[in-house]
């Protein structure tokens, strides 16, 4: 097995795992002060329930067997994974496993952010198990597993722009439906912590290159092509919202940028393989204008999804994945007149879609109705703030009386 | 002139201050504060996370506003309109405490009296 | 002994104690608040920055002073020349509220009257 | 009513607060504040931490509670007992103002005088 | 030697340096909000001292000729230390001393959390120096020398448990002894700022990797295992503590999964090169339950820990080092009838337990004495915080007069 | 193309971006409050626009042709950079371009230190494309390009000591000249966060691996001894300005602490090639005591250099950049009886800041009278603070009202 390549995908398993924590900043930053140990628990408690249940029995359900729909029970408990591989593999099966494992803690994550503020914290913790059991292992085998049927009809996802961001998206629709919206905000709020933004900003734009580059599962050209484009359209999401920003109110919002950044991100990560540094600046500007957009006018939407997911990860996922079809290079692209790989990206889309948002729908009614668990806190707790009423701990203590 | 000065809840804040100005106030100012009265505290974590300890002071918010003193009753009224919880009121839907306030200057006009409110 | 609150745009904290000091000041305290008066809020991003909100309140800062009786006016005219906006003042430059306070006690001493101050 | 507002070194917080209770007090709050009187300051670092300047205002903590009259000695008192340093106090100790509160309403019940305290 | 190998020594040492900021955060959360940069600058100043001082004589006595107690004095100034190595060997002997640097620069780090909020800044700088020569250094050549004694009995130390984690914790029990109970808390403090506390842990999560992967000293199969049950083992801690923490009070403490989790990652540190995934979660799931339960009684302790090291790193440590016996794999476990690792775990835990405690309270009691230093603040500073006292800095400035 | 080699190259690549966002910390926590989102957004817009511009043209002028002072348009779009390179190459040129790009990103962040609370976002967008294209490609081409008259004359800057600090903080001084002092703080402020300024440091401790061993362009012996002087260097730097913060003043300044790190990390960056580790320490301390010696006496300048990048940078990195003379191994340096090059590093620094210094004045002159641009904020805006009047966002939201 290959030691430079074993040496990338190990960091880029690393860069992967550190983007939740960046998220948890990321969002922890959008919300209320008094939400923002809730907003960052979401996310750190991904780490920890599919940390555990992915080795169990999610990398089987995935990734196992030869199978168009599901994977089987062939790895259960990571049984013949093998860490090592044979003098001619570039990489064996378990970092493989590991660097997937990565992107099944992020996606349940970043659904939180549609609910944040309001949703019950032990559900939470069951959702997570279920959904990533019903709803995301089957998606991740349609793409990537032996057999899989959306990859078997020639769609490309690169990186997971359909398995990770527009499930998640669909995901937080139905749960922003059911979740129903938060109490007495009439005109959105204001991010209680601007940095931490930057800061969750920043962390997922450097784990980014793992998400991307690694998906290589080499060192090598790919992998370093997928850099240089996950750079471009971040950089491009950026000033695309910076820019609107600037043209529509004479001023620039940080978080803006910062969201700018993670749309193009979204975007490029179907097309990271595919697309160039010059079509990597037309995925990041599309991106860019869509997400901001629909982030503009999404208040028309008649759900609360509190910190955008649908417009980011929705719509800059479906973006991206059209954008690969379009700018793609070599001759498969419809710059180059080719439509199989818009037609089949399409399909892919559609049917994830369709399947993350009625799996979700019907898991989170099921949660809703199981005593004792429910989808949403007492009118109290969420104007108290999560913080006090689901984990017992103030974000920032500062008065005299500590 | 009086000086209104009501402790409520947090997120009654929006409330209170629309309350507020549609009856007539002219200006106000709020301070973040802690505070305890009937209400007695929560079960926070304390050190790594694994033993609790109650606080007695809870988070609060000081709603001042200085008014004229024909304002006074219909100013109470709108604060605990505002403030008060759905049903009965809980503990800890705040106070609202009244004093004397004997002159107020604007600065950018040097006016004083109720035309300076 | 009167007590004088005066709020005041952050950036002029500095130069209205240096002012209070100069009067004869012995002593003070700040707060930070959020207040509205004529003033009417900026613009302000909500969400993820695509759209705005006009925010009524404004960040001041609360400077509060207890001075013997027979400072008032001069305590009062140094306030409002280092607050006052250069030019005719500017809306937002504050106010100043004073009222009647009753005693004072230091605590290491326990002295109280104008002497504690 | 009377209105006690006790400004002591944050750390002194929880034992004037329990003195506080122990005085029969029923409510209270806080405020986080800077202040300044005979201790005038400590060195701190500016820039990028090789120069120092003497900020003159101090971290102190505001505790204010509203009492009836009669318990006014005995609450300072107790204030006064729980925020003095050890030996015979030290500069920085702290100062209790007392001053009038007219009335006060409990929001929850509306109820005013004494009883709402 | 190997660009693969080289490649993944240089990130993991860079990932293990970065650890160290990581721990100031986490630290730096938990502490009052009056102590954070003085929290925060007792593990910056660990980068400072140990980074110079190893390399002047630490990975000398450390790592110098072979012998069974101590090092000598061969790599003084990292002479003879050699950048380069031949084309048949993997990495080069600078790379692992750079590597082992950030351990050094790590370990004393763990143990400020001991004595937070009330040591003597002017003394850590001289105790830094003295216990990573007195201390530090023999232990790790114990483990790790050419030679050294428990490396010979066979125990089995992968990434430093012993080394580092029981290593610091017996100190920090040594410390908080002879610095004292901080005044005036008799119910505990509540972290004043809990999204630091995650950040940091986040941090440390991250750095760990190479903690851990960096171990195999290699880009292979040993390294991939050694990444998966490194995220397994602190997925499962955090896991055990909310779940914990839910039974018992029906809130889920966020500073609660963080601690689990950096409880897993101590525990799995010696582990790592020997146990598989399932047992791994064993590991973690171990370290949960027992640092959890430490850390609810500990105020029965005579000593104030403040931060916990003995519940986190000692418990951690010494239930990683006799987890491993139990749950390695390859026929030298005790599950599979093997009991040979755990008695020479035993020795190893129970020598570095007695030689650090011991070593450690001279150094202090003798530092106590010494003119000009002593152990403690001034009560007034320590009233204060020692923010203002021994740095002139506030952590944060707020106030208007800014 | 080697793998090992490449994945260094792009983990160092990831590690250099994550230094702007550092970058972003430090800076943003030593401003007020009131300023913070602003000066995050200066570094984290050169993320974005460089980002961009790199690509299109930068990469091109700096880098394209053979020629003395300027590349040219052959690589335009990143037309003909190839991912991919031939088995017995160590790294394609894309991956090398992408490592660039991440230096032309953080030095133009640099320079915002210098008019940090006042410089008009608008115009500092369109500064930073001019400012790139017309200063920092340049000076690149001078010391890296092919046939550049800087690397011709035989001076040594291996990871970019002239190139990105000495420019950078030329630069700096032209514009906190034009820009002129900030309002009403005679004494200097306090930084509002110190967390954050350690923070900061940390990122830029940990991604300065990348930015100097990554200059290796090589998983070899050369990275791994530019690793481990790095460390060195930032470790001495720190403890001098702690010493001498202590002995002039009784107390630690953690954001001395911070700041003597970054200057030990400026001073080594042209050396960490040539130096060896009791080198590095000498880099290390004389950064360390010079630049306390220019922050501690700057006020006595003419101009607000607001968080002093002409100490730490531009002293430095010209101390780096003779230092590197002096230090060097090999038989090269002043040490060594070799003064050749002394002479030619000191003819690169005189350059550079001879023409860092005037392009960039007249740049800042010109825009300062561009309608609609100029270089200052209001009073009344300066006053209030940036974040609100620039970017419609206050850095913490903490009322009751929101
Ligand atoms: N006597 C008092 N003096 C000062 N503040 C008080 C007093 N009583 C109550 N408060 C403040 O008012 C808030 C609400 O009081 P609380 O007793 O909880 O309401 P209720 O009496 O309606 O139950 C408290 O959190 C405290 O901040
Ligand atoms: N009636 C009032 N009661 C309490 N606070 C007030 C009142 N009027 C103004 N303030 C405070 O004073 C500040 C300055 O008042 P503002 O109306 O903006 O000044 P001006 O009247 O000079 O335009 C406000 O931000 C608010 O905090
Ligand atoms: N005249 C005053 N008006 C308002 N606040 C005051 C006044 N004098 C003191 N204070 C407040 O009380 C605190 C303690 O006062 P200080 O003078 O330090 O105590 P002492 O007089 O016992 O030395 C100060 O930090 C300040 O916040």
């Amino acid at each position: 097995m290959d030691t430079g390549t074993t040496a990338w995908l190990l960091t880029s398993s690393a860069l992967v795992l550190f983007m939740t924590p960046g998220l948890a900043f990321f969002y922890g930053g959008l919300v209320r002060g008094k939400n923002v140990v809730n907003t960052i628990m979401l996310s750190f408690m991904a780490m920890a329930v599919v940390g555990v249940a992915w080795i169990v029995w999610g990398y089987s359900l995935a990734f196992g067997g030869a199978n168009e729909f599901i994977g089987n029970f062939d790895f259960i408990g990571f049984r013949d994974v093998d860490a090592n591989a044979g003098p001619d593999a570039g990489y064996s099966s378990m970092i493989v496993a590991i660097f997937q494992m990565m992107f099944a803690i992020i996606t349940p994550a970043l659904i939180t952010g549609a609910v944040a503020e309001r949703f019950k914290f032990k559900t939470y913790l069951v959702f997570l198990l279920i959904w990533m059991t019903v709803v995301y292992a089957p998606i991740a085998h349609w793409v990537w597993g032996d057999g899989g049927w959306i990859g078997g009809i020639g769609a490309s996802d690169f990186a997971g722009g359909t398995v990770v961001h527009i499930n998640a998206a669909m995901a937080a629709v139905a749960a922003a439906i059911l979740v129903g919206k938060r109490r007495g905000i009439p005109n959105g709020i204001e991010a209680h912590n601007v940095p931490y933004v930057v800061l969750g900003a920043g962390i997922l734009w450097f784990g980014w290159f793992g998400f991307n580059a690694g998906s290589a599962l080499a060192a090598d050209g790919v992998a370093v092509n997928a850099f240089l484009v996950t750079n471009t359209a971040a950089a491009m999401g950026a000033l695309t919202w910076v820019l609107l920003s600037y043209l529509t109110t004479g001023k620039a919002s940080a978080v803006g940028a910062a969201s700018g950044a993670v749309a193009g991100l979204v975007a490029i990560t179907p097309a990271a393989g595919d697309v160039g540094a010059m079509g990597s600046l037309g995925v990041g500007l599309g991106a860019g204008i869509l997400t901001w957009l629909v982030v503009k006018y999404r208040h028309k939407l008649m759900f609360d999804d509190a910190l955008d997911v649908f417009a980011i990860h929705g719509i800059g996922g479906i973006w991206g994945a059209l954008a690969t079809a379009i700018f793609a290079v070599g001759g498969i692209g419809v710059i180059d007149g080719e439509f199989g790989l818009l037609w089949a990206n399409f399909r892919a889309v559609a049917a994830t879609i369709g399947y993350s948002f009625v799996m979700t729908f019907v898991i989170l009614k099921v949660l809703d109705y199981v005593p004792g668990l429910g989808l949403r806190v007492e009118e109290t707790e969420e104007d108290g703030g999560l913080d006090i009423a689901e984990h017992g701990e103030r974000g920032y203590v500062g008065d005299g009386a500590d | 002139m009086i000086k209104i000065e009501a402790i409520v809840r947090p997120e009654r804040v929006n409330l209170v201050i629309a309350a507020l100005e549609d009856a007539g106030c002219t200006g106000y100012h709020l301070f973040n504060i802690t505070g305890a009265g009937q209400q007695r505290g929560v079960e926070v974590f304390t050190g790594r996370g694994a033993g609790t300890v109650v606080r007695t002071a809870l988070p609060k918010t000081l709603i001042s506003t200085v008014i004229p003193d024909d304002m006074k009753d219909s100013v109470i009224e709108a604060i605990v309109g505002a403030a008060r919880s759905a049903g009965d009121g809980a503990i800890g839907d705040g106070k609202i405490f009244i004093s004397k306030m004997d002159e107020v200057v604007r600065v950018r006009t040097g006016e004083s009296g109720d035309i300076a409110l």
